[in-house]
């Protein structure tokens, strides 16, 4: 693969997982929003696959295998079951308007290219040019979290957290050490397994997963 | 005193000995948590899990002596104890025997009072020793991503013991806990990739490395333009699992509901945790940053969360919420030691986790009594109750009074030196405002204390719906908050034992 | 080893028996064990001051004690003073409290006012108060905690490091705390007045340890012996910021206004003999900690400094006194009379750190020795009192001055005794404060000649702190001929006062060892001039020589011009008495007085309502002082059901509340609920708000970061 | 002359000035009476009367009040004691005394109130309403007096560096001009004032009163009789006597002996008589021309003299 070739490549994948990142703010459809995730994981994988490409490097190419398991097929299939369970197709009204969290969402971007020049600095490379997406969708999944109500959106936030870092990592490090990298592929798994659970004990309680519910512990 | 240290010098030269000390800790409670598992709870199941709290105790101990000289023990490249890491292994030893010892009892009362049932008191059975195994993998681990895994797997593990009672409030306490908890911890894991991508770019190998010792080594390599975002990410999120501002709020809501001995574990030792994964990454950031930034930004930190916890405990109405914000408080303390990170300073935060951890255990364990004989765990509720229930009342009040800082209960030494270190180094401001927000803590918790425990016990106070009291404590629910404050006091007072380890794990993780 | 060593020895070894054995002993042995041992553990004091101040000195590190420092002792002759003081007063306290914490009595019950007229005339033990007072200071948990009390005050001053003199102070104030909580089953009051203690307290540790802490940051070392040293390091701002903190803090628990307001609370609501223990003993600790960190750690400072002193003193004093004055309840009139007292100390101890500033040392080292003497006078003198007070209370159940009276008669010792510590705390010849106030006018009045051409400042200050002396004086003489005369005299108030019965001889013998230390004191206080040289000593900023030229039965001041003798003045008292009587007696033939009835202005009956109260004794100061106390009268008119102009009772109240307390402290408080509650929003339950914080608080770091690098 | 026979004269002249003012206390308040009368346009009753009621007195039987202690008994004696011992000390007829160093101007103004209290607690112990009142009275007076009369005493010892009382009368006998300086007047009136508040005298009190809602100092002593009552009319005519010589010989000491010489003291004597005899006459003439105060404005008098006190002490200061 040529140089110039690799940097289109990579510049796309990157560029995305900001869109499904930003579609996942801009859609209110839940089931939409679960099918976005598992572009974004896809999109993962693959850059998994490129950096493993780049550096030769077999572990890599495992690596980005596991994160097609996890990201595209595994965490999707959760989420689905949640949403079939709850029977809550929609994201109820955000607390902060889509129009609002889209221009939210740029200024998180800019922030996130603010923040990683010197990151890039360190080590100007295509591959570390293109780190404020990872930083960006950071960003974007605080965001989603702090302003969405719905149980599940709020664990579609905390995955797109999780794979901005990734993203990040990827870009950065090419990948973390692998055992490092087992450790929190599980830890998410099991998170977001405990969050499907007490999802299902939240609709079992309340009757609804509308996180407002959650206001009987307070000062 | 002599010999053992010697044998255990011998022993960790030869590798078996020191994989033994290192191994069993972490394999002792995961015995436990399969005989829960198989068996279920039973008299002696709940005693395993004692039994694999003295182990980590007595790891603890040998590790200690092993370390007090500044060496070290490894096993293979993943496991890695120094002084810093026999202390935290002291504390988690500790406050676990003390909180399982409790546990015993306290999941019994569970049962009678139908609180629970036997799948809930097996869960617990198997949780609470897996979450001892994951403390103590966090504190072993040479391995910082290593670390951050452990500390994130304690987050899974307690989670359905917060949910434990069930019900609309713990579903709500353990959505909290883990929705806040594993964001925090999250951006910690983006702070460990950013350190290890600088690590990567610092001369010690294309592969870099996340090895806390490699790191150490090399740390004036690391680049700060990398380090000035990675630090505060870090920072941030051991600071939630730590409980300090802004990711506090997951935690009064957690402590309240989860039960006591578990509250004990999470406040006693799990914030310490954090905090000592905090220490181990400022010794890089010290060497990579200048002093000043880290400085200031643990120190902001660490100020506005015992503000916070102190303005949050004058209008307190719960005292299990009450012993939640003060672990805030006291976690803010703590990390203004790490802030000013003089080998004074971290003796004393040491001293003053094990002290804290060891007064929150005694609490919470003796909060959950309280909760039992009186019904409610609303402060307004509980009346008059040194009159009623004198052995666990006295045992609230000596805990409280250690809490806030009573001598001759260790606490008031390390905050002493807390208040010394940060003197000498030029901080004494801070030391002021600590010291003020510490003097609104103490009138608060006193005053609210003051209101549980004294007055006559004339039928007229009591309010209509507490139930009949229970006589007194059992003996073998009161054996450990005694024993508790003994060693309490003990630490106070004899300087002997502790102050060589602690003098060495300063050496460690302090800064000049 | 020295005699210091033994003395702490027998201190710290008598400290842990009275722990276990106050702990295990039998409930009928507690009360004797505790006594006894406090008495030991005061008596290992006495016998460490006592050589102290003949000139031994001490010192001891041990460094496996008190983790992350030292415990460091030593021991001069300022410690040995306070080490004397507080010793003195534990050895009475001790002996008194065998029979104040033994069976019988009716202390510890709820102080009712309607009780005076209606009690039935019953036996003692069954008395609700007799079995209260089992689970009150009789407790297990008060009774092992009274040696450890003294002990921790005795160590006080033997402290030579930062750490163990705040680790002291404060085991100081737990034990305290304890004590004051012990009867907190009995009356609802005992848990406020601990909470206003233990807050107040912690207040005052908070600005010691912040101001000590800050000292050995800038001498670099927390040992005494490096802060002497590096004091001269510091810059004059940190000094003064040093000691403006340790003012604050040690004047905290000496009970100096404004920051008395726990020691009207806690002494009154504490067991008697804990009230005697912290009055007389523990509130001088106050003054020792000013001492030794102002004069001798700092080594003094700028005039200002002492006119600080000086002016909070003499606060102290006028306000301590005029509440004094118009208290009803006995033990509050005492804990006021407290503040008095500290107030003139503190007024000697000011002056002294202007003399000393302005380098007129032998004023200086007249008041500073002033100030000390009338710390040991006021131990002995307050001792007495509220031990005398714990007897009225044990044998009535009563604080009321109100309700009380009558008691000559059928406590006749206990009356005697009280009637010395009241001359005593009058400052009348020849009682023994009124050497001390006589030594402090000394100094004051001596400066005019002394400093030439004196500073505007002092001009003014000095002849308004005689004016303070001497208003005080006065008042404090009404305050206790209202307390001797109300209390002890008359016919009885109550029927309660008039079924009360003498104090068992354990409780009379520690009255017993007060009074004669009050007698001593007030006897042949020129003894006390070659300790007072020695102790001085120690504070070479203030004088390097003796403040009392030796002079045997005379009180003779060195450097001035001014000597009394106390005991003549009091040998030709009891001449001319005995002589006056004797012609008397001649001229009387030997015929007794006749008791006769009392007249009744024309033929009523007296009965005990037509007595003069303590209230109505005070009533002339209370219009004198109206704008300052403000009294709070509520009158409650009760007409007759038939027709509202024929009235069947009036009711009439009058309170005098704690004006600068009512001022102070009610908006603290309340502004502390407001911040409360509104905190309280802070945790909404919200995961949103709270995901939000972090939210917030990340990108506010990183933008700082962005920004700064 | 000798040491011993210093002593010895010193002794007859403590002896001299003690039966001086014990045998004189009556006559001047007979004296006092006797003006007070004459100007009221009344004969009068002579000036030997208080000797002949005192002398009645002693014949009569004691009564102690049902319900009253030992201290009702014991007041007058210490009264009488403190009194006694005040007269001795107190430089009259000589500035020099055996008793020198004893007690200085403190003590002695200490001990005048140990008399007072004395009486208020007796006066407290008949357990009477006008006990009661009366000790609260006097006692609040006294209390308010004391510091006027210690500033007093500042303003007089400072400008001679001592509070002794010799020493003080020797300074004004060296240096007469003192007298007439700011301080030392100021300090006369405020002193004057406390005479009057001490003494119990008019416009403070009114000795000849038995008005129950006006008195102070007799209706402290309303159940005393026989001897009892007789030391204490003694007692008070004494103190008045020792407050007028105070002020007599600190403000112009003239006519003291310096010596222990019989003639001197002699002289001292009789001058000291004379002195005493106009200052009784002058105030008992004042006494015709007031009219007692209500007791709540007799703290604005002693407010007054406060001031004057402390203006004295600050004259002292600044004009030293």
């Amino acid at each position: 693969m040529t140089d110039t070739g690799y940097v289109q490549i990579l510049d796309l994948v990157c560029g995305g997982i900001l869109l499904t990142a930003v579609l996942m703010l801009w859609r209110r459809e839940l089931a939409a929003i679960v099918r976005l995730l598992v572009v974004q994981g896809v999109l993962l994988a693959l850059l998994a696959a490129l950096m493993g490409v780049r550096e030769s490097s077999t572990e890599l190419f495992v690596v980005a295998a596991g994160v097609l398991v996890l990201k595209a097929i595994v965490l999707p299939a959760v989420l689905r079951r949640v949403l079939r369970d709850s029977g809550e197709a929609r994201e109820a009204e955000p607390l902060v308007n889509v129009t609002a969290s889209l221009l939210a969402a740029a200024l998180l971007t800019l922030l996130a290219y603010g923040l990683s020049r010197p990151l890039v600095a360190l080590a100007p490379s295509p591959t570390t040019r293109a780190l404020p997406v990872g930083l960006a969708v950071v960003l974007l999944g605080f965001f989603v979290l702090v302003t969405r109500r719905r149980a599940l959106s709020q664990v579609v936030g905390f995955l797109l957290l999780d794979n901005g870092i990734t993203a990040t990592a990827f870009l950065a490090t090419a990948g973390v050490p692998l055992v490092v990298e087992l450790g929190v592929s599980l830890d998410v798994l099991l998170v977001v397994l405990v969050m499907q659970v007490l999802a299902a004990r939240m609709r079992l309680s309340f009757g609804r997963t509308d996180l407002d519910g959650l206001r009987e512990l307070r000062d | 005193m002599m010999a053992i240290s010697e044998m255990v010098h011998a022993a960790a030269a030869s590798g078996p000995a020191a994989t033994a000390v290192l191994l069993a800790p972490m394999l002792a409670p995961l015995v436990a948590a399969s005989a829960a598992v198989l068996v279920g709870w039973r008299r002696a199941v709940s005693w395993s899990a004692v039994a694999a709290s003295v182990v980590i105790l007595v790891s603890g101990v040998l590790a200690a002596v092993a370390t007090a000289d500044g060496s070290v023990l490894t096993v293979g490249g993943t496991l890695r104890a120094d002084a810093l890491t026999a202390v935290m292994l002291l504390v988690i030893g500790v406050v676990a025997v003390i909180a399982t010892w409790s546990g015993v009892s306290y999941i019994d009362q569970e049962l009678a009072a139908g609180h629970t049932d036997g799948r809930g008191a097996r869960r617990y059975g198997v949780l609470v020793p897996m979450f001892l195994t994951a403390m103590v993998l966090a504190v072993l681990a040479s391995n910082l991503g290593v670390m951050w895994a452990a500390i994130e797997a304690t987050t899974i593990v307690t989670a359905f013991l917060v949910g434990h009672r069930g019900g609309r409030q713990a579903v709500e306490a353990t959505w909290k806990y883990v929705m806040i908890c594993s964001v925090g911890i999250a951006l910690a894991y983006l702070g460990t990739v950013l350190v290890y991508y600088a690590s990567q770019h610092a001369g010690i190998g294309e592969q870099g490395s996340l090895d806390w010792s490699v790191l150490v080594a090399n740390a004036d390599q690391l680049d700060p333009g990398v380090m000035r975002v990675a630090v505060p990410l870090l920072v941030l999120g051991f600071g939630t699992k730590a409980g300090l501002m802004p990711m506090h709020s997951w935690l009064p809501d957690a402590h309240s509901q989860a039960p006591a001995p578990v509250s004990a574990l999470m406040s006693g030792v799990l914030l310490s945790v954090a905090v000592y994964a905090l220490l181990r990454y400022r010794v890089v950031a010290v060497a990579a940053l200048d002093l000043q930034f880290v400085r200031s930004l643990i120190l902001v930190v660490a100020l506005a969360s015992v503000a916070l916890a102190a303005s949050m405990l004058l209008a307190q109405r719960d005292y299990k919420r009450l012993l939640a914000y003060s672990s805030i408080e006291h976690m803010g303390l703590v990390m203004i030691g790490v802030a000013v990170g003089t080998p004074l300073a971290v003796t004393a935060l040491l001293l003053h986790i094990l002290g804290h951890g060891l007064a929150k255990a005694v609490l919470f364990c003796a909060s959950g009594q309280i909760l039992a004989s009186e019904g409610t765990t609303q402060i307004s509720g509980v009346r008059g109750l040194l009159a009623r229930q004198p052995v666990l009342a006295g045992t609230f009040a000596l805990g409280v009074a250690a809490l806030l800082g009573l001598p001759p209960f260790s606490i008031f030494v390390s905050e002493l030196a807390l208040a010394r270190a940060a003197a000498d180094a030029g901080l004494a401001w801070a030391v002021a405002v600590a010291l003020v927000l510490l003097l609104v803590v103490f009138v608060a918790v006193a005053g609210h204390t003051a209101g549980m425990l004294f007055g006559g016990d004339a039928a007229g106070q009591r309010p209509p719906h507490t139930p009949p009291h229970t006589p007194s404590l059992p003996r073998v629910a009161a054996a450990p908050l005694v024993t508790g404050l003994i060693a309490l006091a003990v630490l106070g007072v004899v300087a002997w034992p502790l102050e060589q380890l602690l003098d060495a794990a300063s050496a460690i993780a302090g800064t000049s | 080893m020295s005699l210091i060593g033994a003395g702490l020895g027998v201190i710290a070894w008598g400290a842990i028996a009275g722990v276990t054995l106050g702990a295990l002993a039998p409930s009928r042995a507690r009360a004797l064990v505790a006594g006894v041992l406090t008495s030991v553990v005061g008596a290992g004091g006495v016998l460490a001051g006592l050589a102290a101040l003949g000139g031994q000195g001490w010192s001891l590190t041990v460094t496996d004690l008190l983790p992350l420092g030292a415990m460091t002792l030593a021991v001069d002759a300022l410690s040995g003073a306070f080490l004397l003081l507080v010793g003195a007063v534990a050895v009475a306290v001790g002996v008194y409290s065998v029979g104040y914490t033994g069976p019988g009595g009716r202390h510890g019950a709820e102080p009712d006012a309607t009780s005076g007229d209606t009690t039935a005339l019953a036996g003692p033990s069954s008395e609700p108060g007799a079995a209260g007072h089992a689970e009150g200071a009789a407790s297990r948990t008060a009774q092992s905690a009274l040696p450890l009390f003294v002990a921790a005050m005795l160590l006080v001053p033997a402290a030579a490091s930062v750490s163990t003199l705040l680790v002291l102070w404060e085991l100081m104030a737990l034990t305290s705390l304890v004590l004051v909580l012990a009867e907190h089953r009995l009356r609802a009051s005992v848990r406020d007045a601990g909470l206003w203690y233990a807050g107040m307290t912690h207040a005052g540790l908070v600005a010691i340890m912040l101001g000590l802490v800050v000292f050995a940051a800038g001498a670099g070392g927390e040992s005494f012996t490096a802060l002497r040293a590096g004091s001269g390091d510091l810059s004059p701002g940190t000094r003064s910021l040093v000691f403006v903190l340790i003012f604050i803090g040690f004047g905290s628990k000496a009970g100096m206004v404004p920051l008395h307001v726990w020691l009207p609370r806690a002494h009154s609501e504490a067991p008697s003999h804990v009230s005697a223990l912290m009055s007389a003993a523990m509130v001088s600790l106050g003054l020792y900690g000013l001492i030794r960190v102002g004069f001798d750690l700092l080594g003094g400072g700028p005039h200002w400094w002492g006119l600080l002193v000086l002016t909070v003193g003499g606060l102290s004093a006028l306000y301590g006194v005029l509440q004094a004055s118009v208290a009803v309840d006995l033990k509050r009139l005492l804990a006021y009379s407290t503040t008095e007292n500290v107030g003139l100390m503190l007024i000697g101890v000011g002056a002294a750190g202007m003399f000393a500033a302005d380098g007129n040392r032998i004023l200086a080292g007249v008041l500073m020795a002033a100030a000390v003497l009338h710390a040991v006078n006021h131990a002995a003198f307050k001792t007495l009192l509220f031990l005398g007070a714990g007897s009225v209370l044990r044998a009535t159940g009563l604080r009321d001055l109100d309700l009380l009276g009558g008691l000559a008669r059928r406590m006749p010792v206990t009356t005697a005794l009280f009637a010395v510590g009241a001359l005593g705390a009058a400052a009348l010849p020849p009682g023994n404060g009124f050497v001390s106030e006589w030594v402090l006018l000394q100094g004051l009045i001596h400066s005019v000649t002394a400093t030439g051409s004196p500073s505007v400042v002092a001009a003014l200050s000095i002849p308004l702190a005689v004016g303070v002396v001497a208003l005080t004086a006065g008042l404090g003489m009404v305050t206790f001929v209202k307390a001797f005369g109300v209390g002890f005299l008359a016919r009885p108030r109550s029927t309660v006062a008039a079924a009360a019965s003498e104090s068992p001889l354990t409780m009379r013998a520690g009255m017993f060892l007060a009074a004669a230390a009050c007698a001593g004191l007030a006897l042949a206080p020129a003894t006390a001039g070659a300790p007072l040289t020695r102790l001085l000593r120690v504070l070479p900023s203030v004088r390097d020589g003796a403040p009392l030229a030796d002079s045997g039965i005379a009180l003779r001041l060195a450097g001035i011009a001014g000597s009394m003798s106390p005991l003549l003045i009091a040998l030709g008292l009891l001449v001319a008495g005995a002589s006056v009587a004797a012609l008397a007696r001649r001229v009387a033939q030997g015929r007794p007085r006749r008791v006769a009835q009392a007249w009744g202005s024309g033929g009523a009956r007296l009965d005990p309502r037509m007595e003069y109260t303590a209230t109505s004794f005070a009533e002339p100061l209370t219009r004198v002082f109206d704008d300052v106390l403000r009294p709070e009268h509520d009158i409650d008119v009760t007409p007759y059901v038939e027709s509202r102009y024929l009235i069947e009772s009036v009711r009439f109240r009058q309170r005098v509340p704690d004006r600068l307390e009512a001022r102070l402290y009610p908006p603290l408080l309340a502004a502390a609920t407001r911040w409360g509650q509104w905190s309280r929003r802070l945790a909404n339950g919200s995961v949103h708000r709270y995901l939000a914080y972090g939210f917030v608080g990340l990108l506010s770091v990183l933008i700082v970061v962005g920004i700064s690098g | 002359m000798t040491a011993s026979g210093l002593t010895a004269g010193a002794l007859a002249a403590t002896a001299g000035q003690l039966a001086l003012v014990v045998g004189g206390a009556p006559l001047l308040v007979g004296l006092m009476r006797q003006v007070r009368a004459r100007l009221e346009g009344r004969a009068g009753a002579g000036v030997g009367q208080p000797w002949r009621d005192l002398r009645k007195l002693l014949g009569k039987e004691a009564i102690r009040p049902d319900g009253s202690s030992w201290v009702f008994t014991m007041a007058p004696l210490l009264l009488l004691a403190s009194t006694l011992v005040i007269t001795a000390v107190a430089p009259f007829l000589s500035t020099v005394s055996p008793v020198e160093g004893v007690a200085d101007l403190f003590a002695v103004v200490s001990l005048l109130m140990l008399g007072t209290v004395a009486l208020a607690l007796a006066g407290l112990d008949t357990g009477t309403a006008f006990g009661g009142m009366g000790a609260s009275r006097a006692v609040t007076v006294a209390a308010l007096a004391e510091p006027t009369i210690l500033l007093a005493v500042f303003a007089l010892s400072a400008r001679v560096g001592s509070s002794n009382l010799a020493d003080i009368v020797e300074s004004t006998l060296t240096t007469p001009a003192q007298v007439l300086s700011p301080a030392s007047l100021l300090a006369a009136v405020a002193f004057a004032v406390v005479i009057i508040a001490e003494a119990g005298r008019l416009p403070v009190d009114n000795p000849a009163t038995h008005l129950e809602l006006t008195m102070i100092h007799e209706a402290m002593v309303l159940e005393y009789a026989g001897r009892d009552l007789a030391m204490i009319e003694l007692a008070s005519a004494m103190r008045l006597t020792v407050l007028l010589g105070l002020g007599a010989n600190l403000f112009m000491p003239w006519g003291i002996a310096t010596t222990v010489a019989p003639l001197p003291l002699l002289g001292a004597a009789v001058v000291f008589a004379v002195k005493l005899g106009v200052l009784g006459a002058g105030l008992a003439v004042f006494e015709v021309f007031v009219a007692k105060w209500r007791l709540f404005r007799v703290p604005e008098l002693l407010a007054g003299s406060f001031l004057f006190g402390l203006l004295a002490v600050s004259a002292s200061f600044f004009l030293a």
